[in-house]
């Protein structure tokens, strides 16, 4: 028998497309997703580029299509553990994760005003604390609490379940597994941001004013740890000058070997940030080459014209901080204007690249030799985003309309010859 | 624990006290060490350039010839020695082209290697075959309160591979440090050259850098490395830094093997702290140690 | 850098001098550099250096010969291999230096002490198989004649230090019993590695 | 007939607590007349849930009002089935959670959104779906180079029926042309065959696909699943139905001609990549000019293109295709001298491998600007460029071909006038090609943003079109290289396929996808005003002769946007009408002016402004509680009536929040936003005459990330109608 479901791991921008192109399609869709909410790192975005718009519009509209589509079902909190079969049928087991919340919980807040321990805010990427209790982020689909299982004191302290009157909260809720049976799969794991401690030149990790492009998402975010406020991780100071650091683990053959597509235009991005926050503000980028593909180089043009923003043709050497400032000093050749340069900044921010989440321990998961799944090396689960290769945004979404595609020709190919 | 030793030049000559200290660490830590016979000097910064990468390769690969019969390691404990003989030992190992035309020159010489030895850096060997929570048992004398600045160097660091430690901030010395009970100051610039190869035909340079290694060590009362090339430019010279900047740094530069030794409470004697130029003394007369 | 000037001819693309730089051991490495720049400031003696690697090696593709054989670049290069551990390209910047020097030894671009140096170094290895450090530095200042009669002055007061503290041996070491079969064999890889070159 | 409603109250989530919910009841029950009227402090929960149902089925209710959270929480627990209208009253974000408890206005806002919520249950009807006769779900693939190949074989994989249309006599198109393509999977080092002769086989062979060559498009008239699609073949018309339509022309490299700085033209030896791949499809790149072997050759990318004398953009391609040229020099002569002359070289994702393999065969990069091609007697060239890098004038001599990498053109536009040098900044004249010859009102072809390029204006929605149900593919939508236009073809493939099963069972497509409703015309009252036919955002209204105006509900996006431009008020939804928010408005409960207690009816974009006063209410943020918002489909749908009927009411201001308009548009329906700011602006000189101040109505552009500042905007509203003072129409 051949099943004409389609499994889609990963709710992020691409595995949200693939599962609801699917689904509005006709076909029977379910959705895993390994955070407690839906939206992947798309929802951590402040903005696109080039347009400069946020990323929960999308959003909202794509989780109003999940509300009003019965094709599909989605399963937060939960990971794909094995895949067996073939093509037109494989069995699938997945492992949700305890949430602690079930689905009575409305979202009325009173389990975390009276929860008594913080954690860190993976979702701010640590830069703030949330209680153990606590929605992921204001736009969080569903629109469901979640409880830290590692930093709640359990049933000992008890005071979340006291307080929350619709009797939502379960501290003895177990991991469950969840059999699939589905005809294809499409996965569509994402990407992470590259460790950029491990560019030891850079200081990420030990100078706090170095940061990362992602961080800098939620800096510039309203929703961000500081409201929106780009300010110096060491003192709160708001930022007058900032170098951006292309390359940052990309290109390079001691990190990620590939280009991860989407840098350039993040920190083109990112410059307006700096400046809308503060017109005054200085912004530097480093760069090897521009890359802005397509119309994406009238937004390159735009940013190039501002007389605040400077493009210094050179990748810098080494990052140096100055300790009694807590100032970042970037090493590097000025390549075009052919001089050593040693300048100062208050935040440098490295443009740190794509590595593929793809997830190695999944049977039957092809990878290649970079960690992205491969292409055409199972029938019947098709890689779609950025598991796949960096991308930016609609690039994915594209890449995941046609890996749905593929999917739906998994589930019905063997009818069609058969 | 048994391994062969490579001393190199360096070990052998101006540098003995490294050599002299090692043995007398190595001693209290139950590890054998036997030189590696006839050894050759393995050509230092400078044969690759005159005769070529190939053929200064060629050279290091005789020294690890002559033992890889006994399936015992190699260990280097001079920066620019481990570098070449690990460097020649990783390319025969992975080129086949240089593989072949090794093989072939030291069969000119009556010899042959199939690249079975392992090199070892004394670093890596002591925090992975000994263990610092071994080193620490083993400490007498703890060095509590004395800040030091654990200068790796250049070479050996970047030859290592990169799982064991960061080839620009490394934390492996540190960590040795703080087994003796010392602690580890911040210390940029730990992993930055010294200029060595310029210290003969010009001096200034290594003076610069030496001048910024001292100032990076920022309140550190001792500098320990493993390196002789480095241990000889910070200590000999740093009284020409001083002269030619101005400055006035008195930092004490010992072997790290100087300071396990003081560390162990080893006899005096055996870890030549006499041949240190910056005198280590009035630093370590408060635990008791007497130069 | 010192030279941070355009020059004001024309410069003309001629593949002949980059070809005999990508002939050598490790000079076709070049050919990956994408022009990034992190070499230039990684070096340890990036402030003294006439042309940063990275230009060093935009000259080459350019063919200008004279330029690159004359600076100082690759005479700056101290081996410490930040360079190499930092080049996205993977190239070995250290082995290229490596492999300069030779062609500037072997053409006779000798006029930095460095060159004499490394004579000097050589010579003294090649003799024994083993360095003596008073021998280097006395076929050094041979090689370099009068003009280098201050350095050694300069040189005095560390040097009886060291002798003071015991660190400077007044004794070459013993030679290497196998010297000549060590000298067979790196005759027979240069002989293989020319042959291999060409 | 009044339909049998129940309403619903949840006391929950503090709303029991804020309100006087027995007061709130008694609006319903008294006033509205709605026997069934429930409360529960747990609505959402399981119990809730099933008092609700219950009484669906026990009372046979048509539709439930519930008053409890924002209809954007809890969707699937408040679905009782097609049958039942649901109706939410959204107490919670938008009340209790961004107003005092226990406080007068907070009660009379409750109490106004009940109503108002009320009204709207008993005005909503259930919508029946469109259905035709002889719908469709076969689709037209226009183009069969390789994006057109693609989608044409991608739909039949998944059982659909093609018909592929090429109007050249073999398919295959650009890509079928070329040597080799660039690398496609890992290692990304080697130059491949290109994918075309194997899908022209497949293609041919499919028994599913249909295929014209020599054909072109001569009219397509009607919508989704009804496309009557007329070809034509040497002079000879024919005609079928289709479902959706994949346009994949592809592009046609820059003209050339152009470029005679570069040399073009004049000499023989500088030939475009275009060029060099049929030499070396032919097996011998050599000098055009007299067929010697090739020594020297320098690439020059970006002619043309990243040139605002030329193409401003950039041909995402060139880069990757020189790279791949470059080996077809080194495969041809490795001893070759090979120069490529960039500005950037784009070598995205992994084809940075790439980019590493052909720097290892020994092709040199140079960062420069090429500033003059000359010959000598023996027709050797000589480039002449900025170094940039070297920071010197610079010279490539000897070279024996010059490749310009020129960039792409979409095919669908064509420059107006040829070789000149100067043209304006990405405003270079085009003509429009004829490529679709669409039966519509708003035009033959589909429409373009910059540079003549079809594509869609959103980064989520990448297939988002202006003419449902077409969707154009490969490099006739953007610039792309082999790679993703075989992705891009795909996914638009995928959306053809959704578009004939969603408009099959009479579905509306993105982003509304699913919903039945579709405007209904009272054609009696029309008078040919033709402002639905024109402001329809994607062209789904045709005109007869006489101005009447000839929906195509397939071709509807459900935004009522003709709905809000209609003066007549002629156009309706079964769910979504003039007269239905008009009585929404009416439902208001305006207190006399001597209160000071004015009133506002704010209209917000569901998708975007609604959503932000949901998270201002979520993150407890307080604003004016005079405010009574009206979800709207999109701005666009906003009658100017409602204005009217607001002012006649008595309601002191009118506030329209919506997605931001201009080049950087938000607005999913395009232009909605835009048109409601266009029609605002021509009812402040009417207020002006009725002496009402024109600041009584105002549009402000939110997102959705704008939640904080909703408030300050709602705030500011209110403060300067206190200025103004009263509705003088109040109580009137």
């Amino acid at each position: 028998m051949v099943n004409k479901s389609v499994l889609v791991v990963g709710a992020g921008i691409s595995g949200l497309t693939a599962a609801i192109e699917a689904a509005e399609t006709g076909f029977e869709v379910f959705l895993v997703e390994k955070e407690a909410y839906l939206g992947g790192r798309v929802a951590r975005m402040n903005q696109y580029f080039p347009k400069l718009c946020p990323p929960n519009c999308g959003l909202e509209i794509n989780f109003r299509r999940i509300r009003s589509e019965h094709n599909l079902r989605f399963l937060t909190s939960a990971e794909v553990v094995q895949v067996a079969g073939q093509e037109g049928d494989f069995t699938v087991a997945v492992r949700q994760n305890p949430r602690f919340v079930n689905e009575n919980c409305t979202a009325c807040n009173k389990c975390a005003e009276v929860c008594p321990v913080e954690r860190s805010n993976e979702f701010n990427y640590d830069l703030d604390k949330t209680r153990a209790a606590y929605l992921p982020h204001s736009f969080a689909f569903p629109t469901r609490y979640v409880i830290d299982g590692k930093a709640c004191l359990g049933e000992k302290c008890g005071k979340c379940v006291e307080a929350c009157a619709y009797e939502a909260i379960e501290l003895k809720m177990q991991a469950r597994e969840v059999t699939l049976k589905v005809g294809a799969i499409v996965w569509a794991t994402g990407w992470e941001p590259y460790d950029a401690g491990r560019i030891s030149a850079y200081g990420f990790g030990r100078f706090p004013n170095v940061v990362t492009n992602v961080i800098m998402e939620r800096l510039a975010s309203p929703l961000g740890p500081t409201g929106g406020r780009i300010v110096r991780p060491s003192d709160g100071k708001e930022v007058q000058k900032v170098a951006f650091v292309q390359c940052a683990g990309s290109r390079d053959e001691n990190h990620l070997p590939f280009c991860s597509s989407v840098c350039c235009l993040a920190s083109l991005k990112q410059a307006t940030y700096v400046l809308n926050a503060n017109p005054g503000a200085q912004v530097a980028v480093y760069y090897i080459d521009i890359r802005a593909l397509g119309k994406f180089e009238d937004f390159f043009a735009k940013v190039q014209l501002e007389p605040n923003v400077t493009l210094i043709k050179g990748k810098p050497g080494e990052i140096l901080e100055d300790g009694q400032t807590g100032d970042v000093i970037v090493v590097a050749e000025d390549q075009l204007a052919r001089k050593i340069t040693q300048e100062r900044y208050d935040l440098v921010v490295l443009a740190t690249g794509m590595a593929p989440s793809a997830g190695a321990q999944v049977p039957l998961l092809g990878l290649d030799d970079r960690g992205f799944v491969a292409p055409d090396q199972v029938p019947g689960i098709y890689g779609a985003g950025c598991v796949k290769r960096p991308l930016d945004v609609a690039s994915a979404v594209q890449d995941a309309t046609s890996a749905a595609l593929k999917a739906i020709q998994s589930t019905v190919r063997r009818q069609l010859n058969g | 624990m048994r391994y062969f030793f490579y001393p190199g030049c360096s070990m052998e000559a101006g540098a003995g006290s490294y050599t002299k200290s090692l043995e007398a660490v190595a001693r209290a830590l139950d590890i054998e060490l036997a030189e590696v016979p006839d050894w050759n000097c393995c050509g230092a910064t400078v044969a690759s350039s005159v005769i070529g990468d190939a053929p200064a390769q060629v050279m290091s690969l005789r020294n690890l010839a002559m033992v890889e019969g006994s399936g015992l390691d190699v260990v280097v404990a001079c920066s620019s020695c481990y570098m070449n003989l690990a460097l020649a030992n990783r390319r025969f190992q992975n080129d086949p082209r240089f593989r072949a035309l090794a093989t072939k020159s030291l069969a000119a010489g009556g010899m042959q290697y199939r690249g079975k030895v392992r090199v070892r850096f004394i670093l890596e060997v002591i925090a992975n075959d000994v263990g610092f929570e071994r080193i620490a048992a083993r400490v007498k004398r703890p060095l509590k309160g004395l800040k030091v600045a654990g200068y790796v160097g250049c070479q050996s660091v970047r030859t290592i591979p990169w799982e064991f430690d960061d080839p620009e901030q490394p934390v492996a010395l540190d960590e040795l440090i703080g087994a003796l009970g010392a602690t580890a100051v911040p210390f940029p610039l730990k992993a930055r050259c010294c200029g060595a190869s310029h210290t003969l035909p010009q001096g200034e340079i290594t003076s610069s850098s030496c001048r910024d290694i001292l100032e990076s060590a920022g309140e550190a009362r001792l500098m320990v490395t493993p390196c002789p090339m480095c241990q000889l430019n910070l200590d000999a010279y740093q009284s020409e830094v001083n002269k030619a900047y101005g400055t006035n740094f008195q930092i004490p530069v010992l072997f790290f093997t100087q300071l396990m030794a003081v560390a162990f409470d080893l006899a005096p004697s055996t870890y030549g702290l006499k041949a240190n130029i910056v005198a280590p003394g009035p630093v370590l007369a408060q635990y008791g140690v007497a130069v | 850098m010192a030279d941070n000037s355009a020059s004001s001819g024309r410069l003309k693309y001629e593949a002949g001098f980059a070809r005999e730089v990508y002939g050598m051991e490790n000079g076709s490495y070049l050919k990956l550099c994408m022009q990034c720049g992190v070499c230039a400031v990684s070096c340890a003696t990036f402030k003294i250096m006439d042309y940063s690697p990275r230009r060093l090696f935009a000259l080459v593709r350019a063919g200008r010969k004279e330029e690159v054989m004359k600076s100082n670049t690759f005479w700056m290069c101290t081996t410490c291999l930040m360079c190499k551990a930092r080049c996205p390209r993977g190239i070995p910047i250290v082995d290229v230096m490596h492999d300069l020097k030779g062609l500037a030894l072997k053409q006779g671009y000798v006029n930095y002490p460095q060159a004499a140096f490394y004579q000097a170094f050589w010579q003294d290895l090649a003799g024994r198989g083993r360095i003596f450090e008073g021998g280097v530095t006395a076929r050094y200042f041979l090689k370099r004649g009068p003009k280098d009669f201050g350095k050694i002055m300069a040189q005095k007061d560390v040097g009886l230090k060291m002798l003071s503290h015991g660190r400077l041996p007044l004794r070459p070491p013993k030679a290497v019993k196998g010297k000549k079969e060590l000298m067979q064999m790196v005759a027979k890889a240069r002989e293989l590695e020319q042959k291999g070159a060409n | 007939m009044a339909k049998k409603i129940g309403v619903f109250i949840c006391t929950g989530c503090s709303i029991g607590e804020a309100l006087d919910t027995e007061a709130l009841a008694r609006v319903a029950t008294k006033e509205k007349k709605i026997p069934l009227c429930k409360k529960n402090a747990f609505l959402c929960g399981r119990q809730g849930a099933e008092l609700i149902k219950q009484d669906v089925v026990a009372e046979g209710l048509e539709a439930v009002v519930i008053a409890a959270c924002s209809p954007r929480i809890n969707y699937d627990v408040f679905d009782f089935g097609p049958s039942t209208i649901v109706e939410r009253v959204n107490l919670r974000e938008q009340v209790v959670w961004s107003h005092p408890a226990d406080d007068e206005d907070t009660q009379a806002m409750a109490e106004d959104y009940l109503r108002m919520g009320i009204t709207k249950a008993q005005a909503s009807e259930l919508p029946v779906p469109y259905l035709a006769e002889n719908m469709v779900k076969s689709i037209l693939v226009v183009g069969g180079g390789l994006a057109g190949l693609t989608a044409a074989n991608e739909a039949a994989l998944a059982g659909y029926r093609v018909v592929l249309v090429e109007k050249e006599p073999f398919l295959g198109g650009f890509a079928g042309r070329m040597y080799k393509s660039a690398p496609s999977r890992p290692p990304y080092t080697d130059l491949e065959d290109t994918p075309v002769a194997g899908l022209v086989a497949d293609v041919e062979a499919s028994p599913l696909i249909e295929v014209h060559t020599k054909t072109t498009v001569a009219r397509i008239e009607g919508g989704p699943c009804l496309y009557d699609v007329t070809l034509e073949k040497d002079g000879q018309p024919s005609s079928f139905r289709a479902g959706a339509i994949v346009v994949a022309t592809g592009a046609r490299p820059y003209d050339a001609a152009r470029l005679d700085r570069l040399g073009y033209g004049r000499y023989a030896n500088v030939v475009t990549g275009v060029a060099l791949e049929d030499m070396a499809r032919e097996g011998k790149i050599q000098r055009p000019a007299d067929g010697k072997p090739v020594q020297n050759a320098v690439f020059v990318l970006c002619a043309g293109s990243r040139d605002p004398g030329h193409l401003p953009y950039c041909s995402s391609s060139c880069c990757v295709e020189s790279l791949k040229q470059a080996l077809y020099l080194k495969e041809q002569n490795p001893d070759a001298g090979v120069y490529v002359i960039f500005k950037d070289i784009r070598t995205l994702g992994r084809y940075e491998e790439f980019y590493k393999k052909v720097q290892n065969e020994g092709v040199i990069f140079i960062k420069g600007e090429v500033t003059a091609v000359s010959e000598d007697g023996s027709r050797n060239l000589s480039v002449e460029f900025a170094d940039l890098l070297l920071g010197e004038r610079a010279e490539a001599a000897e070279v024996d071909l010059v490749v310009l990498a020129t960039g792409m053109v979409p095919s669908t536009v064509d420059y107006a006038e040829q070789g000149a040098e100067d043209c304006p900044a990405g405003n270079v004249p085009t003509v429009q090609q004829p490529v679709l010859n669409l039966a519509y009102r708003q035009g033959p072809e589909l429409p373009a943003l910059n540079y003549g390029f079809p594509d869609s204006h959103f980064i989520c929605f990448p297939y988002e079109t202006r003419r449902t149900g077409i969707y154009a593919a490969g490099s006739v939508r953007a610039p792309m290289d082999l790679a993703a236009a075989t992705e891009d073809a795909t996914g638009a493939a995928m959306k053809a396929i959704q578009c004939v099963e969603l408009t099959s069972r009479g579905a509306a497509v993105h982003p509304r996808v699913g919903d039945l409703s579709y405007p209904e015309f009272f054609m009696q009252r029309c008078t040919q005003c033709k402002r639905c036919t024109e402001e329809c955002p994607f062209g789904a209204i045709n005109e007869d002769e006489k101005a009447n105006p000839l929906p195509n509900p397939t071709r509807c996006r459900r935004c009522g946007v003709c709905m809000g431009a209609c003066p007549e008020r002629i156009i309706s939804f079964k769910n979504y009408s003039v007269p239905m928010i008009g009585n929404m408005i009416k439902a208001i409960d305006v207190p006399e002016e001597d209160e000071e207690k004015p009133r506002i009816v704010v209209f917000a974009c569901e998708n975007d402004a609604y959503p932000a006063l949901d998270m201002a209410g979520l993150n407890h943020l307080g604003y004016n509680a005079w405010v009574r918002v009206i979800p709207v489909r999109c701005l666009g749908s906003m009658n100017l009536v409602w204005v009217a009927d607001s002012l006649s009411k008595g309601i002191d201001g009118i506030l329209l929040l919506g997605c931001k308009h201009g080049d950087d548009y938000q607005c999913h329906f395009i232009k909605g936003s835009e048109l409601a700011d266009i029609r605002l602006s021509k009812v402040a000189e009417t207020l002006g005459r009725l002496q009402l101040e024109p600041d009584r109505v105002r549009m402000v552009q939110v997102n959705i990330m704008d939640y904080d500042k909703v408030p300050g905007i709602l705030d500011d509203f209110a403060e300067r109608l206190v200025e103004i003072g009263p509705n003088p129409y109040k109580g009137f």
